[in-house]
């Protein structure tokens, strides 16, 4: 085996006074080799980006590291001077970031922000900068390098940004690059193409890559081996296969048990149901622009022609990227969206063009589950409001409301304590359930869930899909599932419509798209679900 | 770009009419009229006499009707005329503009100028003992009462060490010519310029402070650092513009507002500007010239709003293109 | 046949030439303030107008510090015995500032034509006027209706400027684009206006006095601002602060000063005399005993030393004492609170709240009226002080809503031209502050004032106004302040400044300023 | 709570801001028994200077009144006027701004074109000339400060509203049938409650200096002492008189700077997030 090109020996990160733990980075060690790619694995709070920062020398104003050493180069990168840390960025060990919407300076000119790096080590003169810039954006494989280095990174797609901080961090040949959760913020299909050009560029290069990321798909792409983190320790390190197929440690082995499989089962069609909710020729668009004063206005079709037909106790997903229109069908199915045309008949009577009582009387019917735990809930509203709230508009007495809130409480699994409590006092799963509840409360027949598990830790995940299926069958709900994760479609799902650019391009029982896709979007939509063939592979 | 600037000045002209409006009827609203303060100073006056001037000066036409010939006359780039001072408005006014925009431009330059640098050198040494004094300087300057900082500085500069000139806009009666002029102005300018720019000294300071802590955080400079780039151009080349987009905004707000705003300043420093203009237009019920203050100091903020989306456009490519 | 007083003035000459030999050349720096609408005279009669155009326009006659005529365009003038003709003669060498000759044709344009339409408080006094006609070239003749006592009094150039006839007839005075360049037969002609700046005057070569004017240039600086106006002076930028220029606070420092020399005189003329207007229509102010406790409750000998600097003379009725036919033989209303709330109680005032308006003239009118507040607060006088702008209180005070409003107002020399328009109940009528503001309607009054302006002889006029004070002051229809000093501060080496009642307004002619 | 006033306490600008403002509030609520004569009375001989008689520690004005004394029944007007005209520009801005900020569309377009308009007007002018036709007095004093000082209220709480208005909770609230009303008032005004008090202690800063100002120009209301008021009767005796307008111009600054920090406090206090950006 090779020396390691960065040995973490020990290492101490502490956290500021009155965080959550003393260390973020509590007494680890690990090895990076040339020519591997290893991926830090772990969920929010682990610790798992720390070491990498600390690598780098930028780790958060008043988070310090107290004990061990980091070798780069024979040398403790932690007692480096600033001077020869800054020697060290950006020409030794290179990085790129979650977000690259806001990783580039959106005032500058992209082929300057690559000839930065050049400039900040004093190589080359302005001219060859420019020449490399373009060279480095056609090895990161940008469409019309020419035009996308005189670009300012509003201009650009994400993926296209990610392409650019990783034709930065290639520019000077680093030895190392260090990638953290560089895809968490992409559709699925361009997260596949960037971990292709990691792995790709990796190899040309024979750099070593610190992978860190949250998502054991991904892990199962592009790992050589694998370190998992919780609460700031490596519980479990070892070669991709071996942590992957042949978990030891009860955390990891929760890990990966709680990642939706992608195998749907089949179930049966629902024939003979009745049908609950029927959506035909829904459109939407959007204009921007324009207003008072005559500017051109833009316009999106965000909804294109949907038609769709929910049964009682059916589960259908609408699964698509960002910008697939997906959320919008959700909206405009309870109308927190005025469709421009289209019927949304729900229990044979049409909502969609309904205002007023009338409106408010329908929707009772109909109640959605929303993503971000901590944006659902009103921060200044006891818990038990928050539930009540609802019936008490429909004209419940106060007391009735907060009885019933009670009991939805222990349905969704929460003490009945919790009334009197505010929102930050709970975690995100909690507050999840507490979503739940306030959804069942008007007693809804339907239920969109969007993205309702999305912001959430993968066992957490599990846990709240676990009793979205359960109150379904309990309550003999028909439930909506938007989202744009498809193993968590496949999981939940009895039967899913893909969209794209705000048209359904198939639709049909869940194993019928996972095994059979009919459309090449919905094929290229699956092929790139990470860790898909491994676990085909694995399936055999 | 030039779509843009004409659908500024058409949104501009709408709301300009829609102050000069307002302000009409505000102004009509006040007891008294320019005849009866005339007839007042002519030191004897019967009702007959008032009545002529009434009649002569338009002012026994309906109110609405008064209105709209006022606004048709505008709209025609004329101002009116001022029975009062017995010239047209836009005369009086040339007259004192560019007294006014000598005072507020300097001071602008030099509260945007010095509050922008001790707020970078200040969110450069956070915590440290220099940042502790611009910013208590910036507080102290900020809650001053801009007249009570001027008074003080005549009383200390002036009266007591005689440096500087403590009033007027240059040494009455010396007649300098050419540079020997713009020096003696430029002494009468130190004053007021300075105290007049203090307060939004201290505001562009604190904003910059800030606005460039607040940038430091963001990720693209932790990229920057992950280049290796040196601190300084870190912060001259990736928070310095950004951190400057908030204070561009507030300065186009400011320097309009400025050329309204320095009466204080100017009543302090007996300065021969457009605000005492508006004062004793006011006090005199002298309609048309007050509307016309009001109209060039309103169009003076439209001016200054439309600059800055035009530099901002500049400054922010998002905003160029989008 | 009428027999002919001729009263020449050449006396006049021989008092003023009694100094040392006058100093040709130099220019005097004058503050101005505040900036004058406009230096038409015809058109604008107000304060700073009148001190500058004074210098270019000329009237007829000037009056020395006892009022009496002097001459002016007039060298000489005859009056009929039966006092109804009043015959000029005019210097025959007068040229207007353009070069063209003034002829009596000017006078009666002027006065006949041109004022009677511009100037409001010249055309009450022209009404006595029965016609004004010019025999030549150089003679005037005004023929009046009826004797009519003070006319005499109003031919200097504020009250009855010559104007040139070649300029305005037949145009619209007001828009008249000369007003921007006025034209006139003073000895100083217009040169330049800056506004915001300076109002320059230079001397007019051909002026028909020989060897006058003495200065070179008059430069009014236009200094908006009474602290920066005593700056100007102490730094030397100016030497002659006119009246009222800077606040009386500063006076008596500035007058401390080195080569620092200070007048009152010079307002003979206007006698200016300061009084509240007392609302004797309605509320508390209708009661004769209110308004005598409030002459009773204001102590004003302190306003006098506190606030305009012991300058001045605690008023004692409706007629100034440098104005004609005064009489101090009234009754005498010293600060006697005691006697004031006696007053209040033995009317049984029940605390009404009365508004006061301050003349919003600047701060020593302001604290004026603060102290009168206090004071009447003493003797329990409830007052609210009404605060109002310049136009807000000319309206106040036309429309009559107010129930005590300070005020002052120039005499002119005789109480028939500034003192009976206040009291006489002809005068009574909305839409004017220049009239009887208050309301009191006394028929004994009328009578008198009406007499004694028509009697022909002084002694004759001098009974009737002595009764007539006598009335007024019983029965207080305003609450008399101070007859006010308006201190001229100038450096001592200016010499005659002020010759005249009028001072500085018309002074400059003889002026000059010692090396 | 009691997180609040630690995390308030830990700025020690703010805790003094506050002991300085509460010795004014203190002053302002005993100036009538600390000086039972009119601060309009004569007591001594005029431009007293100060440190010259116990009695009269900060000497006399030019009418002879106790200069300390006007500062205490000073300090009540500066609190009434600040204090009522904020209150009345957030009665005028948050209405504006909420309903601005919920319902969008052309009523958003109409009031914040409304809103602009006032901007556009330079406020101190139209302050000017809303207290001069009004006549001054503190009822026209207060209108005319509220009237220029709420547009920055309106556009803090559209900001708000708007990024509020498309949180989860309040699409919840509306899918479980609450009316708007109901909505604006319980689920998205009491969130941005934070931001308008830091803006509202500022405002009453600002009010004061606003105030003061007028007064000092002549448009205050005068039958009240207030400071500004004093300084502008001293300017033009500043050069024989300087205490006049030196002790109420520190007693200004001092109250406005007062507020300025607890201002800060707040900000830290309640927008701890923002707070430690800022650190």
């Amino acid at each position: 085996m090779k020396d390691p090109v960065l040995s973490i020996k020990n290492l101490k990160i502490a956290l500021p006074e009155g965080a959550d733990r003393d260390f973020a980075v509590d007494d680890v060690t690990y090895d990076l080799f040339p020519g591997e790619i290893l991926c830090i694995v772990g969920e929010s709070g682990s610790g798992k980006s720390m070491s990498a920062n600390a690598a780098m020398g930028l780790l958060p104003d008043l988070v310090r590291p107290v004990g061990g050493e980091i070798i780069f180069d024979g040398t403790d990168v932690l007692k480096l001077s600033e001077a020869e840390m800054m020697d060290l960025r950006g020409k030794k060990i290179a990085m790129i970031f979650q977000e690259p919407m806001s990783a580039l300076n959106p005032l500058m000119r992209v082929e300057d922000q690559i000839a930065e790096v050049f400039e900040a080590h004093g190589l080359l003169t302005p001219k060859e900068r420019a020449a490399r810039a373009i060279e480095l954006l056609t090895e990161v494989g940008i469409p019309d390098p020419q035009k996308a280095a005189r670009a300012y990174p509003f201009q650009l797609s994400g993926g296209q940004r990610q392409r650019v901080m990783i034709a930065m961090a290639l520019a000077l040949e680093p030895r190392i690059l260090i990638a953290d959760e560089p895809t968490t913020a992409l559709d699925v299909t361009t997260q596949a193409q960037i971990l292709e050009l990691i792995r790709n560029l990796q190899e040309k290069h024979g750099m070593a890559v610190m992978f860190i990321t949250h998502d054991f798909g991904v892990v199962a792409e592009i790992a050589d081996r694998v370190a998992v983190m919780q609460y700031g320790k490596i519980v479990e390190a070892g070669t991709a296969d071996e942590v992957l197929d042949n978990p030891q440690h009860e955390y990891t082995q929760k890990l990966i048990a709680a990642i939706p499989k992608l195998a749907a089962e089949e179930t049966e069609a629902p024939v003979g149901k009745t049908p609950i909710l029927e959506v035909e020729g829904l459109n939407k668009t959007y204009v921007t622009g324009g207003g008072l004063f005559f500017s051109k206005p833009r316009v999106v079709h965000a909804v294109n022609d949907v038609n769709l037909t929910l049964c009682e106790g059916e589960t259908l997903g609408i699964v698509g990227e960002s910008g697939s229109g997906k959320s919008s069908v959700g909206r405009c199915l309870v109308r927190l969206m005025q469709p421009d045309s289209g019927t949304v008949k729900l229990a044979g009577h049409d909502m969609a063009q309904l205002s007023g009582d009338a409106l408010r009387e329908a929707r009772k019917s109909i109640q959605m589950i929303f993503q971000d735990p901590y944006a659902s809930l009103n921060p200044r509203s006891k818990v038990g409001r928050i539930i009540a709230e609802g019936p008490m508009a429909h004209g419940v007495s106060k007391q009735e409301a907060y009885a019933r809130a009670v009991k939805l409480l222990e349905l969704v699994d929460l003490d009945a304590l919790a009334i009197d409590r505010y929102p930050h006092e709970f975690s995100g799963g909690q507050r999840q359930r507490i979503g739940i509840a306030r959804a069942l409360a008007l007693e809804p027949r339907v239920i969109i869930a969007d993205e309702a598990v999305s912001a959430l830790d993968v066992s957490i995940q599990a846990q709240v899909l676990d009793l979205l299926a359960d109150l379904k069958e309990r309550l003999n709900l028909a439930l909506i599932f938007i989202t744009h994760d498809l193993r968590v479609a496949a999981q939940i799902c009895d039967r899913i419509a893909v969209m794209q650019k705000g048209k359904v391009v198939e639709m049909g029982p869940a194993h019928a798209i996972f095994n059979n896709p009919q459309s090449d979007y919905t094929r290229t939509l699956i092929e790139a679900i990470p860790g898909r063939e491994k676990e085909l592979a694995a399936a055999g | 770009m030039l779509r843009f600037i004409l659908m500024r000045l058409g949104k501009a002209a709408i709301i300009l009419i829609a102050i000069l409006t307002l302000n009409f009827f505000l102004i009509h609203a006040a007891p008294g009229d320019p005849a009866a303060v005339m007839a007042g100073e002519a030191g004897a006056a019967d009702a007959k006499f008032i009545a002529q001037l009434r009649e002569q000066f338009g002012l026994d036409k309906p109110l609405l009707t008064q209105l709209g010939i006022y606004l048709k006359g505008v709209l025609q780039f004329d101002l009116g005329y001022s029975y009062r001072q017995q010239m047209p408005v836009a005369d009086l006014i040339l007259d004192r503009l560019p007294a006014t925009l000598l005072l507020t431009m300097t001071a602008f330059v030099i509260s945007l100028v010095l509050g922008t640098a001790a707020g970078v050198l200040a969110s450069a040494r956070v915590g440290k003992w220099s940042d502790t004094a611009i910013s208590t300087l910036a507080l102290l300057f900020y809650a001053t009462p801009l007249y009570w900082a001027a008074l003080m500085a005549v009383l200390l500069f002036s009266v007591y060490f005689n440096w500087l000139p403590g009033f007027g806009y240059e040494t009455v009666g010396a007649n300098y010519t050419g540079f020997r002029r713009a020096l003696d102005i430029g002494q009468h300018l130190i004053l007021p310029a300075t105290t007049l720019g203090l307060f939004f000294m201290a505001v562009y300071m604190r904003m910059t402070r800030a606005s460039m802590l607040e940038v430091s955080q963001l990720d693209f400079v932790k990229t920057a650092r992950a280049k290796g780039l040196k601190s300084g151009i870190i912060q001259r080349r990736h928070i310095f513009r950004n951190a400057m987009l908030p204070v561009v905004t507030l300065a186009g707000l400011q320097a309009g507002q400025l050329v309204g705003g320095a009466v204080l300043t100017e009543t302090v420093f007996a300065w021969p500007g457009i605000g005492r203009l508006m004062f004793e237009a006011l006090a005199q019920r002298d309609y048309n010239l007050l509307l016309g203050v009001f109209f060039v100091s309103a169009a003076m903020v439209l001016v200054f709003n439309l600059i800055t989306d035009i530099l901002y456009r500049f400054v922010d490519p998002r905003i160029r293109v989008a | 046949m009428l027999k002919r007083l001729t009263l020449l003035a050449a006396a006049f000459m021989v008092t003023t030439a009694l100094h040392a030999e006058p100093v040709t050349g130099g220019r005097a720096n004058v503050v101005i303030q505040p900036e004058p609408p406009s230096l038409m005279l015809g058109l604008v009669q107000n304060g700073p107008t009148q001190m500058v155009a004074g210098q270019i326009y000329e009237g007829l006659l000037r009056y020395d510090e006892k009022l009496q005529p002097m001459p002016q365009l007039a060298k000489s003038w005859e009056v009929s015995e039966d006092g109804l003709t009043y015959t000029f003669n005019l210097h025959d060498n007068v040229k207007w500032h353009d070069g063209e000759p003034f002829t009596s044709a000017d006078v009666v344009f002027s006065a006949d034509v041109f004022l009677r339409e511009t100037h409001a408080r010249l055309r009450t006094s022209l009404e006595h006027v029965e016609s004004i006609t010019a025999p030549d070239d150089t003679t005037v003749v005004f023929k009046l209706k009826q004797p009519f006592g003070p006319f005499l009094g109003i031919f200097e150039a504020g009250t009855m400027p010559m104007v040139p006839k070649h300029i305005y007839e037949g145009t619209e005075y007001k828009s008249n684009p000369a007003n921007n360049t006025p034209i006139g037969t003073g000895p100083f002609k217009f040169a330049e206006w800056e506004k915001g700046s300076h109002i320059l005057l230079t001397k007019f070569e051909d002026y028909y006095e020989d060897g006058k004017p003495y200065l070179d240039e008059i430069y009014w600086h236009v200094i908006p601002d009474a602290a920066s106006r005593a700056v100007a002076y102490e730094t030397g930028v100016v030497d002659i602060l006119p009246g009222g220029s800077v606040e009386n606070f500063d006076v008596q420092r500035i007058a401390d000063m080195e080569n620092t020399c200070i007048t009152d005189k010079g307002w003979e003329y206007f006698g200016p005399l300061s009084w509240m207007w007392l609302n004797n229509r309605e509320g508390p102010t209708a009661d004769k005993r209110f308004r005598q406790a409030v002459m009773y409750a204001m102590d004003r000998n302190f306003a006098r030393d506190a606030l305009w600097n012991g300058l001045g003379k605690v008023s004692t009725g409706p007629v100034s004492s440098s104005t004609r036919f005064y009489t101090d033989d009234v009754n005498q209303y010293d600060y006697d609170p005691e006697k004031a709330k006696a007053l209040l109680e033995e009317m049984g005032y029940d605390g009404e709240t009365v508004r006061l308006l301050p003349l919003p003239y600047g701060e020593t009118w302001q604290r004026w009226a603060e102290a009168v507040k206090q004071n009447l607060g003493e003797v329990g006088i409830d007052v609210e002080i009404v605060s109002t702008d310049v136009a807000g209180w000319n309206q106040k005070l036309a429309e009559w809503d107010y129930d005590m409003a300070f005020t002052y107002l120039y005499q002119y020399g005789d109480p028939a031209l500034g003192v009976a328009r206040s009291y006489i109940s002809t005068n009574i009528a909305k839409g004017s502050q220049w009239n009887n503001v208050e309301g009191y309607e006394n028929t004994e009054v009328d009578d008198l004032f009406a007499k004694a302006a028509v009697a022909v002889t002084a002694e004759e006029r001098q009974k009737l106004y002595d009764e007539v004070q006598q009335k007024l002051v019983d029965d207080v229809p305003v609450a008399w302040l101070l007859e006010l000093g308006f201190p001229t501060i100038y450096r001592c080496n200016v010499k005659d400044l002020v010759t005249t009642a009028i001072g500085v307004n018309d002074g400059f002619k003889d002026t000059y300023i010692e090396k | 709570m009691a997180d609040f006033w630690k995390r308030f306490s830990r700025n020690r600008g703010a805790v003094i801001g506050l002991a300085i403002l509460a010795i004014v509030v203190l002053v302002a609520i005993l100036a009538p028994l600390l000086f039972p004569q009119s601060p309009w009375r004569m007591v001594q001989r005029p431009f007293l200077p100060p440190f010259a008689m116990d009695q009269y520690p900060l000497g006399t004005d030019a009418l002879g009144r106790n200069v300390i004394s006007g500062l205490a029944y000073g300090a009540q007007v500066s609190l009434l006027v600040g204090l009522v005209s904020t209150v009345a520009a957030l009665l005028i801005g948050i209405p504006i701004g909420a309903l601005a900020g919920y319902f969008g569309g052309w009523a958003d377009d109409a009031l914040m074109r409304f809103t602009e308009f006032f901007q556009t007007v330079p406020s101190f002018a139209l302050a000017i000339v809303l207290v001069a036709i009004f006549e001054p007095s503190i009822q026209s004093i207060i209108a005319a400060i509220a009237i220029v000082s709420w547009p920055p209220v309106a556009r803090l709480v559209r900001g708000e509203v708007l990024s509020l208005r498309s949180r989860e909770y309040v699409e919840a609230a509306i899918l479980s049938g609450q009316t708007s009303l109901t909505i604006i008032l319980r689920q998205v005004l009491p969130n941005t409650i934070s931001p308008i008090i830091v803006l509202a202690s500022l405002m009453v800063a600002t009010a004061i200096l606003l105030e003061s100002s007028l007064s000092f120009l002549g448009l205050g209301d005068p039958n009240l002492m207030s400071w500004g008021y004093m300084i502008g009767a001293a300017r033009t005796v500043i050069r024989q008189a300087w205490w006049l307008s030196f002790f109420p111009g520190v007693a200004i600054l001092l109250t406005v700077l007062a507020l300025n920090l607890i201002g800060e406090g707040l900000n830290d206090a309640l927008n701890p997030r923002l707070a430690r950006r800022g650190k």
